[in-house]
Protein backbone atom coordinates (compact mmCIF):
# COMPACT_ATOMS: atom_id res chain seq x y z
CA UNK A 1 0.00 0.00 0.00
CA UNK A 2 1.27 3.45 -0.55
CA UNK A 3 3.81 4.67 2.46
CA UNK A 4 2.18 6.83 4.81
CA UNK A 5 5.77 7.40 5.79
CA UNK A 6 6.29 11.15 6.85
CA UNK A 7 2.20 11.82 6.20
CA UNK A 8 0.59 11.76 9.62
CA UNK A 9 -3.34 10.02 8.95
CA UNK A 10 -6.00 12.80 10.12
CA UNK A 11 -6.66 12.96 13.58
CA UNK A 12 -10.21 12.27 13.18
CA UNK A 13 -11.11 12.33 9.91
CA UNK A 14 -15.16 12.98 9.27
CA UNK A 15 -16.57 9.66 8.39
CA UNK A 16 -17.00 9.88 4.18
CA UNK A 17 -20.56 8.41 2.82
CA UNK A 18 -21.58 5.22 3.96
CA UNK A 19 -24.88 3.13 4.70
CA UNK A 20 -25.71 3.09 8.63
CA UNK A 21 -28.43 1.29 10.14
CA UNK A 22 -31.87 2.69 11.00
CA UNK A 23 -34.16 0.46 12.49
CA UNK A 24 -38.04 1.36 11.51
CA UNK A 25 -40.51 0.25 14.24
CA UNK A 26 -43.86 0.64 12.81
CA UNK A 27 -45.43 0.12 16.35
CA UNK A 28 -43.79 3.07 17.88
CA UNK A 29 -44.87 5.10 14.80
CA UNK A 30 -48.64 3.74 16.23
CA UNK A 31 -48.80 2.16 12.80
CA UNK A 32 -49.47 -1.56 14.30
CA UNK A 33 -53.51 -0.53 14.18
CA UNK A 34 -53.17 -1.26 10.44
CA UNK A 35 -50.13 -2.78 9.59
CA UNK A 36 -49.91 -6.73 10.48
CA UNK A 37 -46.44 -7.66 9.67
CA UNK A 38 -43.52 -6.90 9.69
CA UNK A 39 -43.88 -4.74 12.35
CA UNK A 40 -40.10 -3.67 12.59
CA UNK A 41 -37.55 -3.98 9.53
CA UNK A 42 -34.06 -2.47 9.15
CA UNK A 43 -34.49 0.19 6.40
CA UNK A 44 -30.80 1.09 6.98
CA UNK A 45 -29.83 5.09 5.85
CA UNK A 46 -27.16 7.77 4.12
CA UNK A 47 -24.61 9.78 5.94
CA UNK A 48 -21.49 11.05 5.94
CA UNK A 49 -18.95 14.08 4.23
CA UNK A 50 -19.09 13.83 -0.10
CA UNK A 51 -15.43 15.30 -0.66
CA UNK A 52 -13.27 15.49 -3.58
CA UNK A 53 -11.85 12.90 -5.23
CA UNK A 54 -15.25 11.06 -4.81
CA UNK A 55 -14.66 7.26 -4.82
CA UNK A 56 -15.87 4.42 -7.33
CA UNK A 57 -18.32 3.32 -4.81
CA UNK A 58 -20.24 6.14 -4.18
CA UNK A 59 -20.95 6.53 -8.00
CA UNK A 60 -20.80 9.70 -8.49
CA UNK A 61 -22.99 11.90 -11.79
CA UNK A 62 -20.68 14.08 -13.45
CA UNK A 63 -22.59 17.04 -11.98
CA UNK A 64 -21.42 15.69 -8.60
CA UNK A 65 -18.24 15.51 -9.44
CA UNK A 66 -18.20 19.27 -10.91
CA UNK A 67 -20.44 20.66 -7.66
CA UNK A 68 -17.81 18.82 -5.21
CA UNK A 69 -14.54 20.51 -7.46
CA UNK A 70 -16.45 23.96 -7.00
CA UNK A 71 -16.91 22.80 -3.53
CA UNK A 72 -13.46 23.02 -2.68
CA UNK A 73 -12.38 26.12 -4.47
CA UNK A 74 -15.11 28.40 -2.63
CA UNK A 75 -17.38 26.41 -0.23
CA UNK A 76 -19.17 28.93 1.15
CA UNK A 77 -20.99 29.50 -2.67
CA UNK A 78 -21.25 26.16 -3.13
CA UNK A 79 -22.61 23.28 -0.79
CA UNK A 80 -20.93 20.02 -1.21
CA UNK A 81 -22.68 17.05 -2.92
CA UNK A 82 -25.38 14.88 -0.34
CA UNK A 83 -24.63 11.38 0.62
CA UNK A 84 -28.16 9.20 -0.57
CA UNK A 85 -29.37 5.99 -1.75
CA UNK A 86 -28.47 5.22 -4.69
CA UNK A 87 -29.95 1.42 -4.65
CA UNK A 88 -33.48 1.10 -2.97
CA UNK A 89 -34.99 -3.13 -2.62
CA UNK A 90 -38.13 -3.62 -1.75
CA UNK A 91 -40.07 -5.21 1.32
CA UNK A 92 -43.66 -7.11 1.54
CA UNK A 93 -45.96 -5.76 3.99
CA UNK A 94 -49.59 -7.50 5.24
CA UNK A 95 -51.95 -4.76 6.28
CA UNK A 96 -55.50 -4.11 7.18
CA UNK A 97 -57.46 -1.64 4.54
CA UNK A 98 -60.27 0.61 4.68
CA UNK A 99 -62.47 -2.24 3.53
CA UNK A 100 -61.16 -4.32 6.28
CA UNK A 101 -59.66 -6.54 3.90
CA UNK A 102 -56.28 -8.29 4.56
CA UNK A 103 -54.17 -6.91 1.98
CA UNK A 104 -50.25 -8.45 1.10
CA UNK A 105 -48.27 -5.83 -0.95
CA UNK A 106 -44.80 -5.22 -1.81
CA UNK A 107 -43.60 -1.83 -0.92
CA UNK A 108 -40.72 -0.31 -3.44
CA UNK A 109 -38.14 1.48 -2.11
CA UNK A 110 -37.94 0.70 1.71
CA UNK A 111 -34.40 -0.55 2.11
CA UNK A 112 -31.03 1.50 1.29
CA UNK A 113 -28.66 -1.18 -0.59
CA UNK A 114 -26.13 1.39 -1.31
CA UNK A 115 -25.32 4.97 -0.73
CA UNK A 116 -23.67 7.58 -3.30
CA UNK A 117 -22.71 11.26 -3.78
CA UNK A 118 -25.23 13.26 -5.92
CA UNK B 1 -27.19 22.49 -40.43
CA UNK B 2 -23.86 22.72 -42.85
CA UNK B 3 -21.01 20.19 -42.93
CA UNK B 4 -18.01 21.71 -44.60
CA UNK B 5 -15.50 18.58 -45.25
CA UNK B 6 -17.62 16.46 -47.09
CA UNK B 7 -19.42 19.50 -48.44
CA UNK B 8 -22.75 18.03 -46.59
CA UNK B 9 -25.32 19.03 -44.38
CA UNK B 10 -27.14 16.93 -41.54
CA UNK B 11 -30.69 18.05 -39.57
CA UNK B 12 -30.15 18.32 -36.58
CA UNK B 13 -32.10 17.30 -33.57
CA UNK B 14 -35.19 18.93 -32.21
CA UNK B 15 -33.95 21.68 -29.64
CA UNK B 16 -30.29 21.50 -30.26
CA UNK B 17 -28.19 24.21 -32.34
CA UNK B 18 -25.26 24.11 -35.55
CA UNK B 19 -21.83 25.28 -34.30
CA UNK B 20 -18.39 25.93 -35.80
CA UNK B 21 -14.87 25.74 -34.85
CA UNK B 22 -12.12 27.15 -36.53
CA UNK B 23 -8.24 27.70 -36.44
CA UNK B 24 -7.41 30.93 -37.12
CA UNK B 25 -3.58 31.74 -37.36
CA UNK B 26 -1.42 34.75 -36.73
CA UNK B 27 -1.77 36.28 -40.36
CA UNK B 28 -5.44 35.73 -40.47
CA UNK B 29 -5.77 31.51 -42.28
CA UNK B 30 -8.84 30.25 -41.49
CA UNK B 31 -9.04 26.69 -41.02
CA UNK B 32 -12.06 24.90 -40.36
CA UNK B 33 -11.91 22.03 -37.66
CA UNK B 34 -15.19 20.60 -37.21
CA UNK B 35 -19.07 21.61 -37.86
CA UNK B 36 -22.04 19.79 -36.51
CA UNK B 37 -24.90 19.65 -34.24
CA UNK B 38 -24.36 21.66 -30.70
CA UNK B 39 -27.23 19.00 -29.19
CA UNK B 40 -26.73 20.08 -25.72
CA UNK B 41 -26.66 23.77 -24.37
CA UNK B 42 -25.51 24.79 -21.22
CA UNK B 43 -27.23 27.97 -21.22
CA UNK B 44 -30.72 28.57 -22.68
CA UNK B 45 -28.83 32.14 -23.46
CA UNK B 46 -26.49 30.38 -25.92
CA UNK B 47 -26.82 29.75 -29.14
CA UNK B 48 -30.21 32.22 -29.71
CA UNK B 49 -28.05 33.99 -33.05
CA UNK B 50 -29.17 33.28 -36.15
CA UNK B 51 -25.64 33.69 -37.23
CA UNK B 52 -22.40 32.11 -35.78
CA UNK B 53 -20.62 34.46 -34.03
CA UNK B 54 -17.75 34.42 -31.57
CA UNK B 55 -18.66 36.13 -28.26
CA UNK B 56 -16.23 34.72 -25.38
CA UNK B 57 -12.75 35.10 -25.55
CA UNK B 58 -11.10 31.39 -26.82
CA UNK B 59 -9.82 29.05 -24.40
CA UNK B 60 -5.55 29.44 -24.20
CA UNK B 61 -5.15 25.96 -26.54
CA UNK B 62 -3.07 26.35 -29.36
CA UNK B 63 -2.49 30.00 -28.05
CA UNK B 64 -6.29 31.39 -28.35
CA UNK B 65 -6.18 30.52 -32.03
CA UNK B 66 -9.78 28.66 -31.92
CA UNK B 67 -13.00 30.37 -32.90
CA UNK B 68 -16.01 28.29 -31.64
CA UNK B 69 -19.35 29.45 -32.09
CA UNK B 70 -23.22 28.27 -32.82
CA UNK B 71 -26.51 29.56 -34.09
CA UNK B 72 -30.07 28.70 -35.06
CA UNK B 73 -30.92 28.95 -37.87
CA UNK B 74 -30.36 26.35 -41.10
CA UNK B 75 -27.00 26.34 -42.49
CA UNK B 76 -25.51 29.40 -40.06
CA UNK B 77 -22.62 27.72 -39.11
CA UNK B 78 -21.12 28.02 -42.95
CA UNK B 79 -18.86 30.88 -41.60
CA UNK B 80 -17.97 33.21 -38.51
CA UNK B 81 -17.89 36.45 -37.85
CA UNK B 82 -16.10 37.61 -34.53
CA UNK B 83 -17.37 40.19 -31.42
CA UNK B 84 -15.31 39.31 -28.37
CA UNK B 85 -13.76 41.20 -25.57
CA UNK B 86 -9.64 41.62 -26.79
CA UNK B 87 -7.69 39.58 -24.30
CA UNK B 88 -6.94 41.60 -21.17
CA UNK B 89 -3.28 42.85 -21.07
CA UNK B 90 -1.15 40.17 -18.83
CA UNK C 1 1.09 5.68 -18.29
CA UNK C 2 1.27 7.86 -15.34
CA UNK C 3 -1.27 10.65 -15.55
CA UNK C 4 -0.61 13.18 -13.31
CA UNK C 5 -3.62 15.69 -12.94
CA UNK C 6 -1.97 17.97 -15.67
CA UNK C 7 -2.95 17.64 -19.44
CA UNK C 8 -3.17 14.63 -21.00
CA UNK C 9 -6.65 13.17 -21.40
CA UNK C 10 -6.95 10.07 -19.54
CA UNK C 11 -7.01 6.80 -21.97
CA UNK C 12 -9.90 4.69 -22.24
CA UNK C 13 -9.66 1.65 -20.05
CA UNK C 14 -12.28 -1.37 -21.01
CA UNK C 15 -11.44 -4.11 -17.64
CA UNK C 16 -11.73 -3.54 -14.19
CA UNK C 17 -9.04 -2.21 -12.47
CA UNK C 18 -7.40 -3.10 -8.69
CA UNK C 19 -6.08 -0.69 -7.17
CA UNK C 20 -4.85 -0.12 -3.41
CA UNK C 21 -6.96 1.94 -1.01
CA UNK C 22 -6.04 3.96 2.19
CA UNK C 23 -8.78 5.84 3.87
CA UNK C 24 -11.94 5.45 2.52
CA UNK C 25 -12.15 2.34 0.95
CA UNK C 26 -15.67 0.68 -0.10
CA UNK C 27 -17.56 -0.87 2.74
CA UNK C 28 -16.66 -4.87 1.30
CA UNK C 29 -13.26 -3.64 0.92
CA UNK C 30 -11.01 -6.57 2.04
CA UNK C 31 -7.37 -5.57 2.71
CA UNK C 32 -7.21 -2.06 1.31
CA UNK C 33 -8.19 -3.26 -2.15
CA UNK C 34 -10.93 -1.67 -4.87
CA UNK C 35 -12.38 -2.33 -8.02
CA UNK C 36 -13.59 0.11 -11.04
CA UNK C 37 -14.03 0.37 -14.24
CA UNK C 38 -11.95 3.83 -13.79
CA UNK C 39 -8.82 4.72 -12.40
CA UNK C 40 -6.71 4.27 -9.91
CA UNK C 41 -5.63 7.13 -7.70
CA UNK C 42 -3.47 8.85 -4.61
CA UNK C 43 -3.86 11.99 -3.82
CA UNK C 44 -1.40 14.12 -0.61
CA UNK C 45 -3.68 16.95 0.57
CA UNK C 46 -3.57 19.36 3.63
CA UNK C 47 -6.21 18.96 5.94
CA UNK C 48 -7.08 21.97 8.14
CA UNK C 49 -3.95 22.16 10.45
CA UNK C 50 -1.58 22.31 7.50
CA UNK C 51 -1.16 18.42 8.51
CA UNK C 52 -0.21 16.66 4.78
CA UNK C 53 -2.67 13.26 4.71
CA UNK C 54 -2.47 10.40 1.81
CA UNK C 55 -5.34 8.77 0.47
CA UNK C 56 -5.40 6.33 -2.03
CA UNK C 57 -8.19 4.06 -4.19
CA UNK C 58 -10.53 4.06 -7.05
CA UNK C 59 -12.40 6.51 -9.45
CA UNK C 60 -15.08 5.57 -11.56
CA UNK C 61 -15.09 6.07 -15.42
CA UNK C 62 -17.55 8.35 -15.45
CA UNK C 63 -15.93 12.20 -14.88
CA UNK C 64 -12.52 10.73 -14.50
CA UNK C 65 -11.67 13.22 -17.05
CA UNK C 66 -12.88 16.21 -14.23
CA UNK C 67 -11.52 14.35 -11.08
CA UNK C 68 -8.36 13.33 -12.55
CA UNK C 69 -7.34 16.57 -14.05
CA UNK C 70 -8.86 18.07 -10.68
CA UNK C 71 -8.60 22.48 -10.24
CA UNK C 72 -5.58 23.82 -9.25
CA UNK C 73 -7.60 26.26 -7.29
CA UNK C 74 -9.06 24.68 -4.19
CA UNK C 75 -8.82 26.39 -1.49
CA UNK C 76 -6.23 23.65 0.46
CA UNK C 77 -3.46 22.66 -1.30
CA UNK C 78 -3.53 19.07 -3.00
CA UNK C 79 -2.17 17.06 -5.47
CA UNK C 80 -4.21 14.12 -7.21
CA UNK C 81 -2.76 11.52 -9.65
CA UNK C 82 -4.50 8.95 -11.50
CA UNK C 83 -3.26 5.60 -13.13
CA UNK C 84 -4.53 2.94 -15.23
CA UNK C 85 -2.25 1.50 -16.60
CA UNK C 86 -1.82 -2.00 -14.31
CA UNK C 87 -3.75 -3.36 -11.03
CA UNK C 88 -2.24 -1.56 -8.12
CA UNK C 89 -0.53 1.30 -10.29
CA UNK C 90 -1.51 3.66 -8.03
CA UNK C 91 1.60 1.91 -5.36
CA UNK C 92 3.84 3.93 -7.32
CA UNK C 93 2.41 7.14 -7.25
CA UNK C 94 3.62 9.97 -5.41
CA UNK C 95 2.26 13.47 -5.41
CA UNK C 96 3.38 16.41 -3.52
CA UNK C 97 1.62 19.43 -2.63
CA UNK C 98 1.91 22.30 -4.92
CA UNK C 99 3.61 25.50 -3.32
CA UNK C 100 2.24 27.48 -1.32
CA UNK C 101 0.48 30.29 -3.21
CA UNK C 102 0.32 33.59 -0.87
CA UNK C 103 3.67 35.07 -1.99
CA UNK C 104 4.34 36.47 0.52
CA UNK C 105 4.65 33.27 2.82
CA UNK C 106 8.12 33.88 4.75
CA UNK C 107 9.34 31.34 7.12
CA UNK C 108 7.99 28.17 5.54
CA UNK C 109 7.72 26.06 8.36
CA UNK C 110 5.87 23.60 6.94
CA UNK C 111 6.63 20.09 9.12
CA UNK C 112 6.96 17.00 7.93
CA UNK C 113 5.89 14.51 10.19
CA UNK D 1 -60.12 23.93 3.76
CA UNK D 2 -57.75 24.59 7.51
CA UNK D 3 -57.12 28.54 7.45
CA UNK D 4 -54.16 30.16 8.49
CA UNK D 5 -55.95 33.04 10.14
CA UNK D 6 -54.38 33.76 13.45
CA UNK D 7 -52.16 31.13 12.81
CA UNK D 8 -48.19 33.06 12.95
CA UNK D 9 -46.57 32.23 9.54
CA UNK D 10 -42.71 31.02 10.95
CA UNK D 11 -40.79 34.58 10.52
CA UNK D 12 -38.21 33.18 8.07
CA UNK D 13 -38.97 29.61 7.31
CA UNK D 14 -35.70 27.73 6.12
CA UNK D 15 -36.31 27.95 2.07
CA UNK D 16 -37.74 23.84 1.15
CA UNK D 17 -35.45 21.95 -1.47
CA UNK D 18 -35.52 23.75 -4.77
CA UNK D 19 -33.64 23.94 -8.18
CA UNK D 20 -30.59 27.27 -7.44
CA UNK D 21 -28.32 28.70 -9.70
CA UNK D 22 -24.61 27.67 -9.83
CA UNK D 23 -22.57 29.12 -12.82
CA UNK D 24 -19.68 26.98 -13.56
CA UNK D 25 -16.60 28.49 -15.48
CA UNK D 26 -13.95 26.00 -16.49
CA UNK D 27 -11.52 28.74 -17.20
CA UNK D 28 -11.37 29.44 -13.78
CA UNK D 29 -11.11 25.89 -12.58
CA UNK D 30 -8.48 26.10 -14.98
CA UNK D 31 -9.12 23.85 -17.39
CA UNK D 32 -9.30 26.32 -20.50
CA UNK D 33 -5.83 24.04 -21.22
CA UNK D 34 -8.50 21.09 -22.45
CA UNK D 35 -11.74 22.49 -22.86
CA UNK D 36 -12.46 24.42 -25.94
CA UNK D 37 -16.32 25.40 -25.60
CA UNK D 38 -18.05 26.09 -23.69
CA UNK D 39 -15.81 27.70 -21.36
CA UNK D 40 -19.09 28.52 -18.96
CA UNK D 41 -22.38 26.97 -18.27
CA UNK D 42 -25.10 26.96 -15.84
CA UNK D 43 -25.09 23.06 -14.09
CA UNK D 44 -27.77 24.26 -11.04
CA UNK D 45 -27.64 22.43 -8.03
CA UNK D 46 -30.30 21.90 -5.43
CA UNK D 47 -30.57 23.06 -1.72
CA UNK D 48 -32.99 23.50 1.10
CA UNK D 49 -34.76 21.24 3.87
CA UNK D 50 -37.04 18.04 3.02
CA UNK D 51 -39.41 18.71 5.67
CA UNK D 52 -42.75 16.65 6.65
CA UNK D 53 -45.08 16.28 4.66
CA UNK D 54 -42.50 15.43 1.57
CA UNK D 55 -44.28 17.50 -1.53
CA UNK D 56 -45.38 15.62 -4.61
CA UNK D 57 -42.65 17.85 -6.99
CA UNK D 58 -40.04 16.59 -5.03
CA UNK D 59 -40.74 12.81 -5.51
CA UNK D 60 -39.76 11.06 -2.50
CA UNK D 61 -39.22 7.20 -1.98
CA UNK D 62 -41.28 5.32 0.21
CA UNK D 63 -37.90 5.28 2.53
CA UNK D 64 -37.77 9.34 2.04
CA UNK D 65 -41.10 9.28 3.72
CA UNK D 66 -40.17 6.80 6.30
CA UNK D 67 -36.62 8.34 7.21
CA UNK D 68 -38.33 11.57 7.45
CA UNK D 69 -41.14 10.38 9.94
CA UNK D 70 -38.56 9.12 12.02
CA UNK D 71 -36.16 12.38 11.78
CA UNK D 72 -39.58 14.35 13.02
CA UNK D 73 -40.17 11.53 15.99
CA UNK D 74 -36.22 11.86 17.22
CA UNK D 75 -34.08 14.46 14.90
CA UNK D 76 -31.14 13.26 16.92
CA UNK D 77 -31.01 9.60 16.07
CA UNK D 78 -32.70 10.13 12.60
CA UNK D 79 -30.97 12.80 10.12
CA UNK D 80 -33.59 14.09 7.23
CA UNK D 81 -33.70 13.33 3.68
CA UNK D 82 -31.33 15.53 1.69
CA UNK D 83 -32.00 17.93 -1.30
CA UNK D 84 -30.59 16.39 -4.24
CA UNK D 85 -30.96 16.20 -7.82
CA UNK D 86 -33.20 13.82 -9.51
CA UNK D 87 -33.61 14.49 -12.67
CA UNK D 88 -30.06 15.82 -15.31
CA UNK D 89 -28.99 16.61 -18.61
CA UNK D 90 -26.24 16.44 -20.73
CA UNK D 91 -24.48 19.22 -22.61
CA UNK D 92 -21.81 18.96 -25.71
CA UNK D 93 -18.08 19.58 -24.78
CA UNK D 94 -15.61 20.16 -27.72
CA UNK D 95 -11.98 19.47 -26.04
CA UNK D 96 -8.53 18.25 -26.97
CA UNK D 97 -7.50 14.84 -26.11
CA UNK D 98 -4.27 13.80 -25.22
CA UNK D 99 -3.77 12.88 -28.93
CA UNK D 100 -4.15 16.79 -29.76
CA UNK D 101 -7.24 15.99 -31.50
CA UNK D 102 -10.39 18.38 -31.06
CA UNK D 103 -13.30 15.89 -30.09
CA UNK D 104 -16.94 16.67 -29.48
CA UNK D 105 -18.48 14.95 -26.92
CA UNK D 106 -21.97 14.59 -25.31
CA UNK D 107 -21.13 14.66 -21.51
CA UNK D 108 -24.39 13.24 -19.48
CA UNK D 109 -25.90 14.51 -16.14
CA UNK D 110 -24.17 18.10 -16.02
CA UNK D 111 -27.07 20.20 -15.83
CA UNK D 112 -30.10 19.95 -13.12
CA UNK D 113 -33.47 19.67 -14.36
CA UNK D 114 -35.28 19.21 -10.78
CA UNK D 115 -35.08 18.68 -7.53
CA UNK D 116 -36.16 16.03 -4.83
CA UNK D 117 -36.02 14.29 -1.32
CA UNK D 118 -34.04 11.23 -1.12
Amino acid sequence: APTTRGKKLAKNPKPRCHRKQLHVNFKEMGWDDWIIAPLEYEAYHCDGVCDFPIRSHLEPTNHAIIQTLMNSMDPDSTPPTCCVPTRLSPISILYIDSANNVVYKQYEDMVVESCGCR
Amino acid sequence: QYEEQRNTTIRCSKGSRCYGLWEKTRDGEIHLVKQGCWTHIGDQQECHDDRCVVTTTPSQIQNGTYRFCCCSTNMCNVNFTEDFPPPSPT
Amino acid sequence: EKDASGSTAPALPQRQLWCYCYHHCPEDSTNNTCRTDGYCFTMVDEEEGGVPVLTSGCLGLVGSEFQCRDTGNSRLRRSLECCTDQDYCNKDLHPTLPPLKTPNYADGNIHHM
